[in-house]
């Protein structure tokens, strides 16, 4: 830790944690440390306050209504999406969909994609170390169209091996879909380079980023991506909300995921005319307050910036490495050469659980389990890892009581 | 020590802990206690599967009384069914089946358990009964 | 006005608007009217509170978690499953299914129903009233699998025509989906009847409870129907959340409708075996803070009554009529028997957006347009209507100021 | 008067106006004032739809200049009508296409209307710039 001089960190890290109003809370009589979160991230008082006048001030319904309060929601919905557009670099508003979250993100492209353009002897790549939610949407609509589903191996590390994808690629492809960052691993994927790969043979691609939104700044027009969808609840804005980015150019052949108001042009009985982008895949009421809340949180990442976070990130993350690495008969069940985010570990051949069950009584929130990546599992043959995840907000000494709380929980249940 | 006996000696031993730490350290100790279930019934059947971790458990009668041995993946699981076969094994079918397990609430488990493990806790007591249900019917059944 | 003698009404108005923090706002100099509830309730303090308490205190991803704030936000989003199935006497839990609102949980039911029982010849049954979005996902459905969507017609005064009814139910129909409260009309249709029909012909029945739920007491188990469905920002809670009740039997003979996280029991590359009710339908991480918020907004309106609510509006609505009758001109659109929310006019030929433009700059709001019932407009021959919807928290002196800002509005447009 | 003094000019009739109300009813007023379209012409290519009300328009050319003629369904939206063409009709298609409303922010049209009313005032502008623009390339047309 004091190798670390001040002039490393790129911010104030005392003054960012005082932002958190649950940062200051303690769990059973520790004060919180909280390293949970790839499973969700905690919210920056400026998104509750953001909440909070929203529903003392003009909450109202959206789009369509002539008076006062409908029009300040429309237009914070509608700034919110351009803050998005904007976060991602994406080229149009129109590119830009509000999603429940990064899960009816992927559901909404394998059933509206598909719709369009899978046929029987198809195939979607996806790879080995996917969450569930991008290996299920794609299971049910294989089998729904009787298409294949083909998985990119991995390697010991972790990592995915390019080799055998090469090999995978081929004129009956449809679509690859797999994760910018992994949730289990923390791996970092070559994304760059499975885009341009599948390019070649001009096979659009998705990207899972629930993982990289928080952790990396992303420019989906310099990525090329076809797709790319997160949650917003895993990037300091409410649950509930998502968001999809589309190229038009796809989005545009895709039928409709859903069906209801706002997404039509006009509707009878006979026949109905689906609206124009963004709006033909935003059936219902949107999720008014979660679009105002993530346009909260992502001005305020914007507001300490992606370069400061990801800087910071890196060194909070090899510090916790070179520490863990300390801990006797503690291994790394993932160990790529680029990795963010999430550090998952076994110690011994101590149960997760057991270990998840005395860090929290120290106050520590990890998380144990398969991670809904059983697949991932599987491959590395144990039933879970303990993860810690990592944000802007931890601090090297969180690092330290981590590091001592399963020194402790060790000697317990060894 | 009848079955309500037992659960207010652990209460005792409990009280004397203040820190949940020590309760852990007491309950992993308990675990090594436990009667280990045969490695012929460590089978599918007898599993109780939870969310995270596994438990397998095997009842058998003898001169009217069930005993129950059992095993675990996770250490502190394994304390937690020592503790509820401490309470119930080696008693009458019809005893464990009407015992009132208040020791659980009584200890704080309920509070402080993680609901994943406190459920758990509950579907092995139900299983239990389960199992003692079975051998008053099959006594029922002899008994005709 | 003054005929109304205070032991008629069965709360103290001022008290319960006292607890709406919008309500004491101001719109272009005036006191806020709000009358467009039917496209949007506002929030009580309590619900606007639960949200800061959920993010400050205890925010968290839910189910599998160890640590302690995992648990307490498990808890709560369970707690509030329990709240919706006591809310309206759900026989069990896993027959309650959160989803993003209406829309979403008629699209679930379209497309899962169908994928289970609907085959080319069969018809689905819906009606002259819908909402937009109780047609267009019934609409894609039947395109989908080569069926029939029928429609049970309406008369002029907004009531559905039952001997039509009738002549549709045959041994072909699959499912009859209506509203139990129409949003443009206000029409309460007689649903047990209609249930109770369908049913002789073992034909289940969804209801489209958007416009019901906040007015009427509703029973589940007695209306015996076998699905229901309504929107959280409707009735006093956050936008993005929804209920979807279904009868188990259905429930578990029916596909999931997303795949993902928390829905599955076990997944691998070759087999994913799903989750049991209701978590089966209920992919990704859900959206917590609406649950939590929903809670607290169904709690509120039980602490107040549903049997004193709907008495209190059946009050306000009498009073409405009256007073708009004196307005020279107007007409109501949709004058059923039993009606109740909203209530649609027009006065002369003056275009509804005219109309809804000078109310708004007299700090009231009304809805003007087709409200996403474009084939009631079509039926009446209307380009839209003018729409004051209320809630419990109106007043008698709010419908005055509607009429006399109809009458000032109609001096200046005619 | 040109298109910058006629902007002027409702700018200064506008602020008379400290009510909203009475700005309403002034634009109301304009709405009679508006060239109504020919029958002929109110036929769907000629419409410009919104999202709650209709604008049916029409343009022509005479030495030089271009005129416009419209109507709508909605009174405001018909005294908005009314107020662009007074602001623009009769001028050169040059003009018009190089013209900047400024009155339309000043007289805070843009913040008070609904946002689907000053959009529907936008696509207007957008639209009559369009018509000027088709001029301007007829007319490069015929001199070449
Ligand atoms: C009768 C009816 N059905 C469905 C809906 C759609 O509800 P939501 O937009 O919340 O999904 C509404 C709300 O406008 C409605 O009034
Ligand atoms: C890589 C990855 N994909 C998808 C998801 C699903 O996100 P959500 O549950 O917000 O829909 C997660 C979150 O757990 C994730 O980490």
């Amino acid at each position: 830790m004091e190798k670390l001089k001040s002039i490393d960190i790129p911010f104030d890290i005392h003054k960012i944690r005082a932002e958190f109003p649950i940062l200051q809370t303690e769990v059973h009589g520790h004060p919180l440390v909280y390293l949970d979160n790839a499973a969700t991230t905690q919210k920056p008082q400026v998104v509750i306050d953001s909440l909070v006048e929203y529903y003392t001030q003009y909450n109202s319904n959206v789009h369509r209504g002539v008076h006062h309060l409908s029009q300040l929601a429309t237009d914070g919905f509608e700034a919110a999406r351009r803050t998005a557009q904007q976060y991602i670099n994406a080229g149009s508003e129109s590119e830009i969909i509000f999603t429940k979250g990064t899960t009816d993100g992927i559901n909404l492209v394998a059933q509206s994609f598909a719709k369009a353009f899978l046929k029987p002897g198809d195939s979607i790549i996806i790879s080995a170390m996917e969450h569930h939610s991008n290996i299920v949407p794609w299971q049910i609509v294989c089998q729904q169209y009787g298409a294949e589903l083909k998985v990119i191996p991995m390697d010991e590390n972790g990592e995915l091996i390019l080799s055998e994808y090469d090999k995978l690629l081929n004129d009956r492809v449809r679509l690859v879909s797999l994760p910018y960052v992994s949730n289990s691993l923390g791996t970092v994927n070559p994304v760059d380079l499975i885009i341009e790969k599948a390019h070649k043979s001009d096979i659009p691609v998705l990207l899972d980023s629930a993982q990289a939104i928080q952790h990396l700044p992303i420019d989906v027009q310099k990525l090329d991506v076809d797709f790319l969808v997160f949650s917003s609840h895993k990037v300091f804005g409410p649950t509930g909300m998502g968001i999809l980015y589309g190229k038009e150019k796809w989005l545009d052949l895709m039928p409709p995921y859903q069906g209801g108001g706002e997404m039509i042009k006009t509707v009878t009985f006979e026949k109905t005319t689906y609206n124009e982008l963004p709006f033909k895949f935003e059936a219902g009421t949107p999720h008014i307050e979660g679009a105002i809340g993530l346009d909260a949180a992502l001005k305020y990442t914007q507001s300490i910036g992606l370069e400061n976070i990801q800087k910071y990130e890196a060194l909070l993350y090899q510090y916790a490495i070179e520490q863990l690495s300390t801990i006797d008969s503690l291994r790394f069940i993932g160990q790529a050469k680029h990795r963010a985010g999430a550090v998952s570990m076994m110690v011994g051949d101590i149960h997760p659980f057991d270990m998840g069950e005395i860090l929290d009584k120290l106050g520590i929130a990890v998380r144990t389990g398969h991670h809904c990546t059983e697949p991932v599992m599987n491959f590395f043959k144990i039933p879970g890892t303990i993860r810690a995840s990592f944000s802007f907000y931890n601090t090297f000494e969180e690092v330290d009581r981590l590091v001592t709380g399963i020194k402790r929980a060790k000697a317990m249940l060894s | 020590m009848n079955i309500d006996q037992t659960q207010a000696e652990i209460v005792d031993d409990f009280s004397f802990f203040e820190d949940w730490m020590d309760k852990y350290e007491y309950i992993i100790q308990l675990g090594k206690e436990l009667p280990i279930i045969d490695a012929a019934y460590k089978t599918p059947e007898h599993l109780i599967k939870g969310c995270q971790s596994q438990v397998w458990m095997h009842a058998e009668e003898k001169d009217g009384k069930v005993y129950f041995t059992a095993d675990s993946d996770a250490l502190i699981t394994k304390g937690l069914v020592s503790l509820v076969i401490k309470v119930l094994s080696g008693h009458p079918a019809a005893e464990i089946a009407q015992s009132e397990l208040t020791f659980i609430e009584k200890i704080g488990l309920k509070s402080h358990l993680s609901p994943t493990r406190s459920n758990g806790l509950l579907s092995m007591v139900k299983q239990m009964k389960l199992y003692a249900y079975t051998y008053m019917a099959q006594q029922q059944l002899k008994s005709q």
